[in-house]
């Protein structure tokens, strides 16, 4: 059981074309606004390490339902911010792709999901941190919002690009891709709730990296924390 | 380490098969390879007949084997692209249109069976997923670190090469401390083996694990900065051009399979 | 040190490799009696935190056997090895996994099934056996070094371990409080726990162990007492040793040929004992000079 | 060493206060001149590392001023600074950045504008003088710790810096490793770049440094030569530090009173050349007790 990634081939080739070109057009817009602000090296060194965070706790097993790996997409977004996250979400995945999980067709596809997940789990923390939520709730509400989004989204661009080679009609496609999105929900929540205890943790001990001291200081422009 | 898993390619045991053996597809030129995986990508996408499907899939696992490469971790490696199959073509093989294979299953849904264009759809988009799996795994595990690297600063634009390029590097050294923290607990006898009681466990080691990263991240702006760094990660090296003979190869790929497309899928009359 | 006892930990390893292929140690036979103190030798790479990991089953040989109390250790029963056999990993830093010190002390007794109330009291006790209570409500994250390596010190010895392993437990600490940590090592091993440690400082292997274990390419190549390993010279070469600074000093001056001092301790008596250097005659067992 | 010449690096520093308050340091006035070995000493915490990342630019001091070559460094000109004086950090990991050795070792020069050919020339000659040319392809991460902070060191050397700055640059190493970043010290100095270091070993700093300055609680609280520090047994006492183990052994012997060995082999020939030991008589300036 993992988060799941779209595999190899699912999709057709005019579908394989489209989302290669929104995630090339996420990624663009992104880097043009990291560009236009002055990326800093600290958010470089950040962006850099914290990827390779997120790819190497994918190593870790975690024992429920048999098993489940995960990138901690949500936990990402709320300390590196939205701009750093969606970059993260690509490199992770391309380094993913090298190593047979997700697909490289499909990069675009797939950094789409992990970048939303990273996004909404960034502004939906900042939201309810501002509502005066504890760090728990806050963290774990944040990631799992993040996460079902990501869960959703990748149902739509299922449904909406058809698989490769079957001939069910979209409506019954939805009910099988139903099944999927509920399974990547039950693992959001479970995810979610890892890092609400992760956030938990490093407020305890660094409460500056969760935006906890100087709130102002925040480089609100790229809305990066380092 | 028996918690880290071994359903996922461990990144050091990658590198070292690319350092450290030596095989006919350790001397193939690394662009050459990422053409492959390119054209392996568009083939599995366009082919629409499972025997060719098949077939690809066939001479994809005997090149691994040629390069030398051990077909048991294969095996586990293919877990999770599996499961990534399973999940999405899992329903379809019942839900799909067509006859029945053997008795229908009464379920209150109704009956339920795989039908024969299901199940062929199945073993379809297992073939073009593990097509391309096993030969991006033949590709990373016979291509060495220095190449990656310098394909990495070539092919992405500024700043996600820098990015990158510091994420390869730097996976090895978290993946250490994540073992560290891992082997620390285990010997004051945590308990990893499940989940939901010891929940606070992997959050802390999750959680110390981010920490130290973001930390060494700290330590590493010094560092860099003390040099001059900009944002700025050149690297001199290079990867030298494919030779002809195996550029022939790639285009070749490239044109038997958008030609096999024109002509065969979209009915492209010559 | 009784090599009369059954030792309390008995490793036999043919060898162990990395999950990358790295062959850390290899042919290693390795025990731990009671009531001694073992000190790990060696350089950089040499298979000491590869040896030192086996001996809680941390790692597992590809081949081999580990023996804990006279018990086979298997996947079955590894908490009892881990139980018996506290380690303080050469990493302060990965090792405090608890939000407060005291919360870190009592980890392993929670993991033990120990209920809160009673788990506390000896978490609190462990730590002041080591001089720490003071540290209990710290956050473990923001301790010094030295102060880390004492709070994973106590993480263990609360475990009431027979075998306590520190793997390198001066690195990155000052004098001061490197003194400290020793100090706490004798008294854990006054309390008749035995100690197996590697370390870089040979001056500290000459002055705490019983015994020294040479490492030199993922093999233990020679061990003996402090005296037979730093002057066997041919060991040392091999090895890529020196000697430590007594051994150097004594033997550059040219004395103590027979007196043989290994710390600065022996140094010492045996230059204050003897102004005519030369009539020291005979090598005491005890490794004072003569008396 | 010589103190008429003008300071290269000129360090004023009311205090340093990091981001969450703790004062790192406080009222520091700190100088570097040409051709001289420095080495700072003192307890874990005691603030070498902030002083050392000051002399850079790395840190900036709350209140105070920097001069570098005679030039106040200010937020635009830090790249002057960081160019005349090169900084090896005490994590080797987190110093090396890129895929192989020798890139990591152009790295500097390259932020620096400099061509590619001429840039891997000159890695390769920085490689040269530390005797790590076979190094070049390597990946860091298959390095050994003495490899890493050899690079490290070779990537600074690269820039041709007037100052060294190394913090703590035995941590972890083998006595032979220790050895060869030693004489790797040495030969710096000897090639006319002055060298500032941190280290806990202090038989070490004795007998690589001109100078010694002795931290404790963020402050310089002594400085001088080798001898005048290890023999000031209240500076000492007060830094929480004990003395070499040279200086030890002496003194509790008895012997060189009047000799003041610092290092080993200052030990050694006092043992010697004076089998008298009584007769040694003036201390000798050069530290090799007398001849
Ligand atoms: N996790 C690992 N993966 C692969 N190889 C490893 C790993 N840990 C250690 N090694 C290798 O195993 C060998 C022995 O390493 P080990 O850490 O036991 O040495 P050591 O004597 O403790 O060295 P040091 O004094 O530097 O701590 C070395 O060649 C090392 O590179
Ligand atoms: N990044 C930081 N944030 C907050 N406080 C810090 C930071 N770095 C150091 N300090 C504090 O500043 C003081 C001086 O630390 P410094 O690292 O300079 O000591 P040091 O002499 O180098 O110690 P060591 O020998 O352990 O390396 C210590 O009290 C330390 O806790
Ligand atoms: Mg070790
Ligand atoms: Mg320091």
């Amino acid at each position: 059981m993992a988060h799941i990634h779209l595999g190899e081939g699912s999709f057709p080739l005019w579908a394989l074309v489209l989302w290669t070109l929104f995630g090339v057009g996420l990624v663009s817009a992104v880097v043009y606004r990291v560009r236009k602000g002055g990326i800093k090296t600290h958010q470089i060194a950040l962006a850099g390490i914290a990827a390779a965070a997120s790819f190497a706790i994918f190593q870790l097993n975690i024992p429920v339902w048999g098993g489940i790996h995960m990138n901690l997409t949500g936990l990402v977004g709320i300390l590196a911010g939205p701009l750093l996250g969606a970059l993260i979400a690509l490199v992770v995945n391309i380094f993913s792709a090298a190593l047979g999980h997700g697909a490289v067709g499909l990069l675009g596809a797939n950094t789409l999901v992990n970048a939303s997940e990273a996004i909404v789990a960034y502004y939906a923390f900042k939201t309810l941190m501002g509502m005066d939520w504890d760090v728990f709730p806050a963290g774990a509400s944040a990631a799992t919002l993040g996460l079902s989004a990501g869960a959703f989204l990748m149902g739509a661009i299922i449904v909406l690009s058809g698989v490769n080679g079957s001939a069910l009609p979209r409506g019954d496609l939805t009910i099988a891709v139903a099944g999927l999105v509920g399974l990547n929900l039950g693992v959001a929540v479970i995810e979610g709730i890892l890092t609400g205890f992760i956030v938990q943790f490093l407020a305890s001990v660094r409460p500056d990296l969760v935006g906890l001291v100087d709130r102002d200081t925040r480089d609100e422009t790229t809305g990066v924390t380092a | 380490m028996t918690t880290l898993s071994n359903h996922v390619p461990d990144p050091r045991l990658i590198t070292a098969f690319a350092e450290q053996r030596d095989g006919p597809l350790h001397r193939v030129n690394p662009w050459t390879k990422v053409g492959v995986v390119g054209a392996l990508v568009l083939a599995v996408t366009v082919f629409d007949r499972l025997a060719l499907l098949a077939g690809l899939y066939g001479v994809v696992l005997v090149v691994y084997g040629l390069a030398g490469l051990p077909y048991r971790r294969l095996a586990g490696w293919y877990t999770l692209p599996m499961l990534f199959i399973v999940s999405v073509a899992g329903p379809l093989a019942f839900l799909e249109p067509g006859t029945p294979v053997g008795s229908a299953l009464s379920t209150p849904l109704g009956d339920l069976s795989v039908t024969w264009a299901g199940l062929v759809l199945f073993v379809e988009l297992s073939c073009r997923s593990l097509t391309v799996v096993t030969f991006a795994l033949t590709a990373s595990m016979t291509t060495k670190y220095t190449d990656v690297a310098y394909m990495l600063g070539r092919l992405l634009p500024r700043p996600i090469d820098q990015i990158a390029l510091l994420t390869y590097r730097f996976t090895f050294v978290i993946l250490e401390t994540l073992e560290d923290l891992v082997k620390a607990a285990l010997s004051r006898g945590a308990n990893f083996s499940e989940f939901w009681s010891n929940k606070r466990l992997y959050a802390r080691i999750l959680g110390m694990t981010m920490l130290s990263a973001i930390e060494q991240s700290e330590r590493l702006v010094k560092s860099m900065e003390a040099r001059g760094y900009d944002g700025d990660l050149t690297l001199y090296g290079d990867v030298s051009r494919p030779p002809v003979h195996e550029l022939f190869v790639v285009v070749g790929s490239y044109v038997a399979v958008v030609g096999y497309a024109a002509v065969a899928v979209y009915g492209v009359g010559l | 040190m009784s090599r009369d006892d059954p030792p309390l930990v008995d490793l036999q390893c043919e060898a162990h490799t990395y999950p990358d292929g790295t062959v850390g140690m290899h042919d290693i036979e390795f025990s731990v009696y009671p009531d001694e103190v073992v000190a790990l030798v060696g350089g950089n790479g040499t298979g000491k935190s590869t040896l030192l990991e086996h001996l809680n089953a941390t790692l597992v040989p590809d081949d081999g056997e580990l023996v804990v109390d006279g018990t086979p250790v298997t996947e079955d029963n590894k908490a009892h090895a881990r139980k018996a056999v506290g380690f303080v990993f050469q990493d302060a830093d990965t090792q405090l996994v608890a939000p407060t010190v005291l919360d870190d002390v009592m980890f392993g007794l929670q993991n033990d099934g120990v209920p809160g109330d009673k788990a506390r009291e000896r978490a609190r006790e462990a730590l002041a056996t080591i001089d720490a209570s003071h540290l209990e409500d710290r956050i473990p994250h923001y301790l010094s070094g030295g102060e880390k390596r004492l709070v994973g010190l106590a993480g263990v010895l609360v475990l009431e371990p027979s075998v306590v392993v520190l793997d390198e437990p001066l690195a990155g600490l000052d004098p001061e409080r490197s003194q400290l940590v020793a100090e706490r090592i004798e008294q854990i091993h006054q309390n008749g726990i035995s100690v197996v440690l590697s370390t870089h400082d040979l001056d500290f292997a000459a002055t705490v162990a019983d015994r020294v274990c040479v490492m030199a390419e993922g093999n233990v190549v020679g061990s003996g007492t402090p005296r037979e390993v730093f002057y066997d010279d041919a060991l040392l070469a091999e090895a890529n040793l020196h000697s430590p600074s007594a051994v150097r000093v004594a033997r550059d001056a040219g004395l103590g040929a027979t007196a043989q001092p290994v710390t600065e301790a022996d140094l010492v008596s045996l230059l204050t004992q003897g102004k005519d250097l030369e009539t020291a005659q005979t090598p005491s067992p005890d490794g004072s000079g003569h008396d």
